[in-house]
């Protein structure tokens, strides 16, 4: 990566990013890819982030689901660790809480494939500046 | 793949719970299968909405239609009104009065209970090892803006107008100390980021780290452009492998981006980052101390002045700021010191970040606007006490603070309301306690942790804690006398006056905290040789309830000191002279015989 | 000028001066412990540790410790309000919570700082004591120094004596919180750290801590033994110092007066260290002179400069921090040493008795004495050259138990042989003294010329280090003198970098020379009684007839009847020894 | 006198050298190498001392000091699984000092102390700060949440085989 130079790059660069992120589709054959974001900050990872995060990979490789997985920090819900953010094209982010394997099946199965909330959905109870 | 129309979130928090929650979700279910919806529309029991007094709560999903105080008999009209006629039920909205409809209902329903995550904006939200990530979160944005277009006293001017204050304990204002440090002329200068996070029970500068730590690098170098200074250094507890690898790829890519290093951004500007570690020692989040420390030496603190601003690392002025407060820095810069100013109280701006933990709900990490009072965020946010237990008090501003009851429950947070209450802010960690935690006992814990984490420098903190702990431990064993009450105050009071630094100056609080509203406990302790909560394990006697037992020998067999006596099928006896109270007995026995007083 | 108020007073006190010396400028009195003030030094201790000190401060919070706490304009200062009176009774309390109390058997009682500041407090009560914890640690006795720290109070001045003005080493505060405390390593023994026994964290420690090993109940026990004949030699340094322990002001001599209480003690014979001293000019100043002369010829395996050796603190430093100089000092015996094996071999055999039952006893400004005596090779056949050292402070302590009224002594003369001087060895207990001593022969020597006067004050003085250029006939002469060890390292780093242009290199260990040793009586931080000695040790030096040590004419009748000559074989069997390697050496397994 | 008999091979000293020379020997770098030194060897041993103070040239009783100061430096060797009970304020609000008992119970030690047979070892800690999941316990790296006393005979099994 070449150095930033100046602000109006980083501007660009925003700009490309975020451009970017919103039509990932185009280097894809598939249609919106779901994004997921797992939370592994030390309690996550304590609590099992780590096999959830390889078991979400694994199953959605298996099954053929178009989707972009990344690791985050800590989403504050420390009681419910492992949490995971999806979202689904065009739907607002949706956080599950104590999400193991088996949940994280449950999860893909239903909300994934089916769009139907499963129980331990985490509601979203913030605003931040962006 | 396509989403259900509507989903039911019902919450399944505590205190919802409590409330007919499983009457309402069942007859929800009922109504959704009489109108043949099951498979078109959800129902799904949530997490803690953080709105429990107005709870039980309901949401519409995606609507965003909330609904609070919903009984069990308002299924049907919810089902009917709003899933199948696309109607909300007016009734049930959060009450606002201005409130029109049910989408606007929801929103203020939502920043009712909202938390405004500034310094945690990123935490959760981006992959904390991607700097595109963060950059497309205008990442990096605040210093370009800095460097291109500010000075660094308009910088400083924007930091002191927003009234940014640290966060890491007394509350000193952050651009006032970025002031000071530039007025002091050196060739070298240095921004230290304290992240030795020693308050036990407080983690928000880890998750900060851990899940945004281009932030905090961004936030130094602005830091390092306003006071001068070319170098920056972390100094960060060795117990946070992972925040210490975050936060070296964060380091690396930013030089590779070109944020760190020289000539940032076409710039004369110049700045490094370097790590030093921590050892585990409390004392050394004090500046003076955290400074010897990263100088190779025990992190013993030295009277100030001089400050750091005048001589600190390596005799240069120096800005020492903890994680926290850095976090706040970019987003102050980008959307100005009125926005900032306008969150908060009159002397308290912005918002903290709270590690809530304890005999709480929802454990968890929460930033709030100064001034949300604790009621709000013990019973709402954090989802009130575990166990339907009561709550009894919470312990703000770790072992420095005090505990704070429930009078004070209404008090709104900020630096001054907590310090006038006998505690402090801290650096976020609320700890809370319930029926059972015995208020003697929490306060001689924390005299346990000040007298192991003491450097021994000046005879206040190193003798004075260990007898006020002494004492306390005297109490809780039952040897207590009345007059030792007395002691403890008077010896507190001195510590309090006489000690070097912040560690021992602020670690009687705990125990005046406790003395000032639970001395009915102390008093339980020495006059009637009582715990009332049942956690002082001398004070303890174990028995066995004739009727219930049935003389299995499960306890007597149980029993590591064979205090326990008595024929199979006969009633058993326990030998208090002997009993180590280890509450083996109690354990193994299942016929509810052993019982504790 | 900053203009402030202490305790209703009006005072103007410079800018960066502390609440208490502004106070004390005042004439107000406020107690300090861990503070110290060793001015002509330059070294302030002022950790603001045991907060004996605050004070109230009008708009603080909290005390402020008066001995760290800057004036500021218009600072108003209340020294000993009720809250201040209060805080420091229960400071107090808590030290000696802390603290054994065994004062009744202490060594330092009547001479301790914390006791006196106990008193002053009115403390009549020690509470916490049916619960307190104390904190213990294991005594350490070595030849030298004995370490209690049981009756450590952290104040910390040991640690800035050895780390800061000395650079030993040796100290650390170590652990934390309550079990805090102050020891070498590993809580090794001293005698296994890298300590050099100079006895500076003794000076100035204010409870009994740290203590001379004892050995006055010893010499009384000899004393009383009609089998032995005990005799004794005294320090240049010891005779400048004495007369303060009886109230004497700081510079009296009281030499006649030391030599009459030593021999109401019962000592066989008082002689002088300065006799040695002289000894010890005549074999130095000789080695020098060879080494030198072979030097200016251009012989290139000669090195230089040469150091002084007759300060055991000193070796004891460069045996185990500047190993690789080893073979630039003198190989010249202390005076002490050379004094025993004299007396052990020619005064012995004089007085016809044998080596073992004479007991040689000297009473040196120094504790580092104290292990030179014993050192192996300082013994014939397990039996030591000087039996064993006593300070001066025990001299006077013993002096005072034998109820000798010290003050209307006669003033007497030491014995003859070995009680003989010069001037020239009198200055050998202050910085500067023993390289002027030497120069005074060595010039003689080397030019053939006799000197026209004989004090060089370019030498003398208390800056740390000080150079001088003398004229040797013309051919420049450069030294070197450094006193206190911090500074001798100094000048060493200077040699190991080739940097060093010195011929020749006087060092002692304690800042002011032997003046200012680990032995003396306490000086409690007054430094500028360091000068007072001094000045009394070259007005002795002044008052006597010969003034070079060449010329003293029973050292001349020493190497006529027994030593042949400077240098000779016996006289480097007897007065010559060699230096060991004490270094710390990896070894691996 | 003192020769040091280092109970290390001689790479290992080297090693050490190594560390320090990455540090530029700089004796501001202390607790650095410090902490490089005892994730290397486990431990600080007073001969490793005297290594470290020979290349930092700095008092070895200054490095003793700092070691002593800070709880995260030992020198006694850990067990092979050595583990650390959590006993910050959230913890013990959760009942650490339960857990932390039945651990010393189990395995017969207390806390500082080494199992005879070299696997295990008791220490605290303040704060891992994972409070979410209090009471907390760390066997060497891996965290566990949530402990119960009952659930201590089964982390132990987990490293006995």
């Amino acid at each position: 990566m070449p150095k930033v130079k100046n602000p109006d790059e980083l501007k660009n660069l925003r700009n490309q990013l975020t451009a970017r992120a919103g039509k990932k589709q185009d280097d894809k054959k598939h249609k919106d890819p779901v994004v997921i974001k797992i939370a592994m900050a030390t309690c996550s990872i304590a609590s099992g982030a780590r096999d959830t995060f390889n078991f979400i990979t694994a199953a959605l490789k298996k099954r053929n689901i178009d989707a972009i997985v990344t690791r985050t920090g800590c989403m504050g819900y420390c009681y419910a660790e492992p949490t995971i953010e999806i979202t689904l094209p065009g739907t607002e982010p949706v956080v599950f809480g104590q999400v193991d394997q088996t949940k994280a099946d449950e999860i893909i199965e239903k909300y994934l494939k089916k769009g139907e909330l499963v129980d331990g959905v985490i509601p979203k109870n913030y605003e931040s500046p962006w | 793949m396509t989403v259900k129309k509507k989903h039911i979130l019902v919450c399944n928090g505590t205190s919802c719970q409590n409330v007919a929650h499983d009457e309402i979700f069942n007859n929800l279910k009922k109504e959704l299968q009489n109108h043949g919806l099951e498979e078109s529309a959800g129902l799904v029991r949530t997490a803690c909405f953080g709105l429990c007094e107005k709870g039980p709560v309901i949401e519409i999903f995606p609507d965003k239609v909330f609904y609070v105080q919903v009984k069990p008999e308002d299924a049907k009209e919810i089902v009917e009104e709003h899933i199948i006629r696309g109607k909300p039920v007016k009734r049930l909205l959060y009450n606002e009065p201005e409130t029109i409809s049910g989408k606007e209902s929801g929103e203020k329903a939502r920043f009712k209970r909202k938390q405004i995550r500034i310094a945690l904006r990123n935490c959760g939200v981006i992959d904390p090892e991607n700097i595109e990530e963060y950059i497309s979160r205008y990442g990096y944005e605040a210093l370009g803006r800095v460097l291109d277009e500010m000075t660094p006293s308009d910088t400083i001017r924007i930091i002191k107008d927003s009234g940014l204050r640290g966060r890491g304990g007394a509350g000193f204002p952050t651009g006032l100390k970025w002031e000071l440090a530039r007025n002091n002329q050196n060739d070298q200068k240095y921004v230290v980021c304290n992240a030795d996070e020693g308050d036990p029970g407080a983690f928000m500068d880890r998750s900060i780290l851990e899940g945004d730590p281009h932030s905090v690098i961004e936030a130094m170098a602005i830091c390092g452009y306003c006071i001068g200074a070319g170098k920056g250094l972390v100094y960060i507890r060795a117990e946070y492998p992972l925040a210490i690898e975050r936060l070296k790829i964060a380091i690396n890519q930013a030089k590779e981006f070109g944020f760190l290093g020289r000539n940032i951004l076409d710039s004369d500007f110049h700045f490094d980052i370097e790590i030093r570690y921590g050892a585990g020692a409390f004392v050394c989040g004090e500046e003076t101390a955290l400074i010897h420390s990263m100088e190779g030496g025990r992190g013993e603190p030295t009277l100030k002045p001089p400050f750091p601003a005048q001589s600190g690392y390596l005799g240069k002025p120096t800005n020492v700021n903890n994680v926290e407060t850095f976090a706040n820095v970019p987003v102050i810069i980008l959307k100005g010191a009125k926005w900032f100013s306008s969150i908060g109280t009159e002397k308290s701006k912005g918002t903290k970040v709270f590690a809530l933990a304890g005999k709480i709900n929802n454990v968890g990490l929460i930033e709030v606007p100064m001034g949300i009072t604790l009621r709000e965020v013990i019973f709402e946010i954090g989802g009130g006490i575990r166990n339907g237990k009561k709550f009894k008090a919470v312990q703000t501003g770790g072992p420095s603070g005090g505990c704070l009851t429930g009078k004070h429950l209404d008090l709104p947070i900020d630096y001054e309301t907590l310090v006038a209450a006998g505690s402090m802010m801290g650096s976020g960690g609320m700890i809370v306690m319930d029926e059972d935690d015995c208020m003697v006992d929490f306060a001689k814990f924390f005299l346990d942790f000040t007298v192991e984490e003491s450097c021994g420098k000046c005879t206040p903190c190193r003798i004075g804690n260990k007898r006020l702990n002494e004492l306390l431990d005297k109490i809780c064993k039952g040897n207590g006398a009345m007059e030792d009450i007395e002691r403890l105050y008077n010896l507190s009071i001195v510590i309090k006056d006489t000690a070097l630094c912040g560690l021992g100056q602020s670690s009687p609080n705990p125990v005046l905290a406790t003395l000032n509203h639970f001395r009915n406990e102390y008093e339980a302790h020495i006059i009637d040789k009582k715990c009332p909560a049942g956690v002082c394990k001398a004070l303890m006697t174990y028995e066995i309830v004739e009727e219930n037992c049935v003389g299995c020998t499960a306890c007597a067999r149980a029993c590591p000191v064979g205090a326990i006596t008595g024929e199979r099928k006969e009633v058993h006896r326990i030998d208090p002279r002997l009993c180590i109270k280890c509450g083996a007995c109690l354990e193994k026995c299942k016929f509810n015989a052993v019982i504790v007083n | 000028m900053i203009n402030l108020t202490i305790d209703n007073k009006k005072i103007k006190a410079e800018e960066g001066t502390t609440i208490y010396k502004a106070a004390k400028m005042a004439g107000i009195d406020i107690p300090v412990l861990c503070y110290m003030d060793l001015h002509d030094l330059n070294i302030e201790h002022k950790p603001a540790g045991c907060r004996i000190c605050v004070v109230e401060v009008e708009g603080r919070k909290n005390l402020a410790p008066s001995c760290s706490t800057e004036v500021t304009e218009g600072m108003v200062v209340h020294t000993h309000t009720l809250r201040v009176l209060n805080a420091r009774r229960i400071v107090m309390e808590l030290i000696l919570s802390d603290h054994p109390k065994e004062c009744l058997v202490c060594p330092k009682s009547g001479n301790c700082d914390l006791q006196k500041i106990a008193i002053k407090l009115g403390i009549r009560d020690i509470p916490y004591q049916e619960i307190s914890e104390i904190s213990t640690y294991r005594t350490d006795f070595s030849p030298s120094i004995i370490r209690n720290m049981d009756k450590c109070i952290m104040c910390r001045r040991c640690e800035t004596m050895c780390n800061e003005l000395q650079t030993v080493g040796a100290l650390s505060a170590i652990n934390r919180g309550f079990m805090s405390v102050v020891a070498p390593a590993f809580e090794m023994d001293l005698e296994d750290s890298v300590c050099t026994y100079c006895g500076q964290c003794v000076a100035v420690c204010p409870t009994a801590a740290l203590t001379e090993v004892d050995h006055t109940n010893r010499l009384i026990r000899d004393l009383s033994n009609p089998s032995k004949t005990v005799i004794v030699q005294t320090a240049p340094a010891v005779r400048a110092a004495l007369g303060e322990e009886f109230g004497l002001e700081p510079g009296t001599l009281v030499t006649g007066k030391m030599v009459s209480a030593l021999r109401n003690l019962g000592f066989k014979y008082v002689f002088d260290t300065d006799f040695a001293a002289d000894l010890t000019i005549m074999e130095e100043g000789t080695e020098m002179l060879e080494r030198l002369s072979k030097h200016l010829q251009g012989d290139t395996s000669v090195k230089l400069p040469i150091l002084t050796s007759c300060c055991p603190g000193w070796v004891n430093f460069f045996e185990s921090q500047f190993t690789d100089l080893l073979d630039i000092p003198s190989t010249a015996k202390s005076p002490q040493q050379m004094f025993g094996a004299i007396a052990k071999s020619y005064f012995a055999s004089k007085i016809n008795i044998s080596r073992k039952d004479l007991i040689v006893v000297s009473i040196m400004p120094c504790l580092a004495k104290k292990y030179e005596c014993q050192r192996d090779e300082f013994k014939v056949d397990g039996n030591p050259d000087v039996d064993y050292s006593i300070s001066t402070r025990e001299l006077a302590n013993l002096i005072k138990r034998a109820n000798i009224d010290f003050i209307s002594l006669s003033d007497d003369d030491f014995d003859a042989p070995l009680g003989e001087s010069s001037g020239a060895a009198v200055i050998f207990g202050t910085t500067g003294g023993v390289i002027e001593a030497a120069i005074r022969t060595a010039y003689e020597l080397y030019t053939g010329k006799s000197l026209e006067k004989f004090d060089f004050r370019e030498l003398r003085g208390m800056e740390g280090i000080r150079q001088a250029t003398i004229d040797f006939d013309g051919t420049p002469i450069h030294i070197g003198i450094a006193h206190g060890l911090g500074k001798a390292r100094e000048l060493l780093e200077g040699i190991r970098k080739g940097e060093s242009r010195f011929h020749a290199i006087e060092i002692m260990a304690c800042p002011g020379g032997c003046i200012g040793g680990g032995g003396q009586p306490l000086h409690h931080g007054k430094t500028e009684i360091l000068k007072k000695r001094m000045e009394a040790i070259y007005r002795e030096d002044q008052s006597k007839t010969i003034r070079k040590s060449h010329e003293n004419p029973y050292i001349i009748r020493l190497y006529e009847e027994f030593l042949g000559k400077p240098m000779s074989e016996k006289a480097h069997r007897l007065l010559h020894t060699h230096y060991v390697d004490k270094s710390k050496k990896i070894i691996y397994i | 006198m003192s020769n040091i008999k280092v109970e290390l091979k001689k790479y290992q000293v080297e090693q050490i050298k190594e560390i320090c020379k990455s540090f530029g020997n700089n004796p501001d770098e202390l607790i650095n190498v410090l902490h490089k030194v005892q994730g290397t060897f486990g431990y600080l041993p007073a001969e490793v001392q005297e290594v470290i103070a020979q290349e930092l040239k700095v008092p070895v009783a200054k490095v003793y000091g700092v070691v002593t100061f800070y709880s995260y430096f030992t020198m006694l060797p850990k067990g092979a699984y050595p583990i650390s009970v959590c006993t910050g304020t959230a913890c013990y609000v959760r009942g650490a000092e339960t857990v932390l008992q039945e651990f010393k119970k189990e395995l017969g030690i207390e806390v500082g102390q080494t199992t005879d047979d070299g696997r295990f070892s008791i220490s605290c800690l303040r704060c891992v700060g994972a409070c979410g999941l209090a009471p907390v316990v760390m066997v060497g790296d891996k965290t566990y949440g949530r402990v119960s006393p009952d659930m201590v005979r089964d982390i132990i099994k987990e490293y006995s085989d």
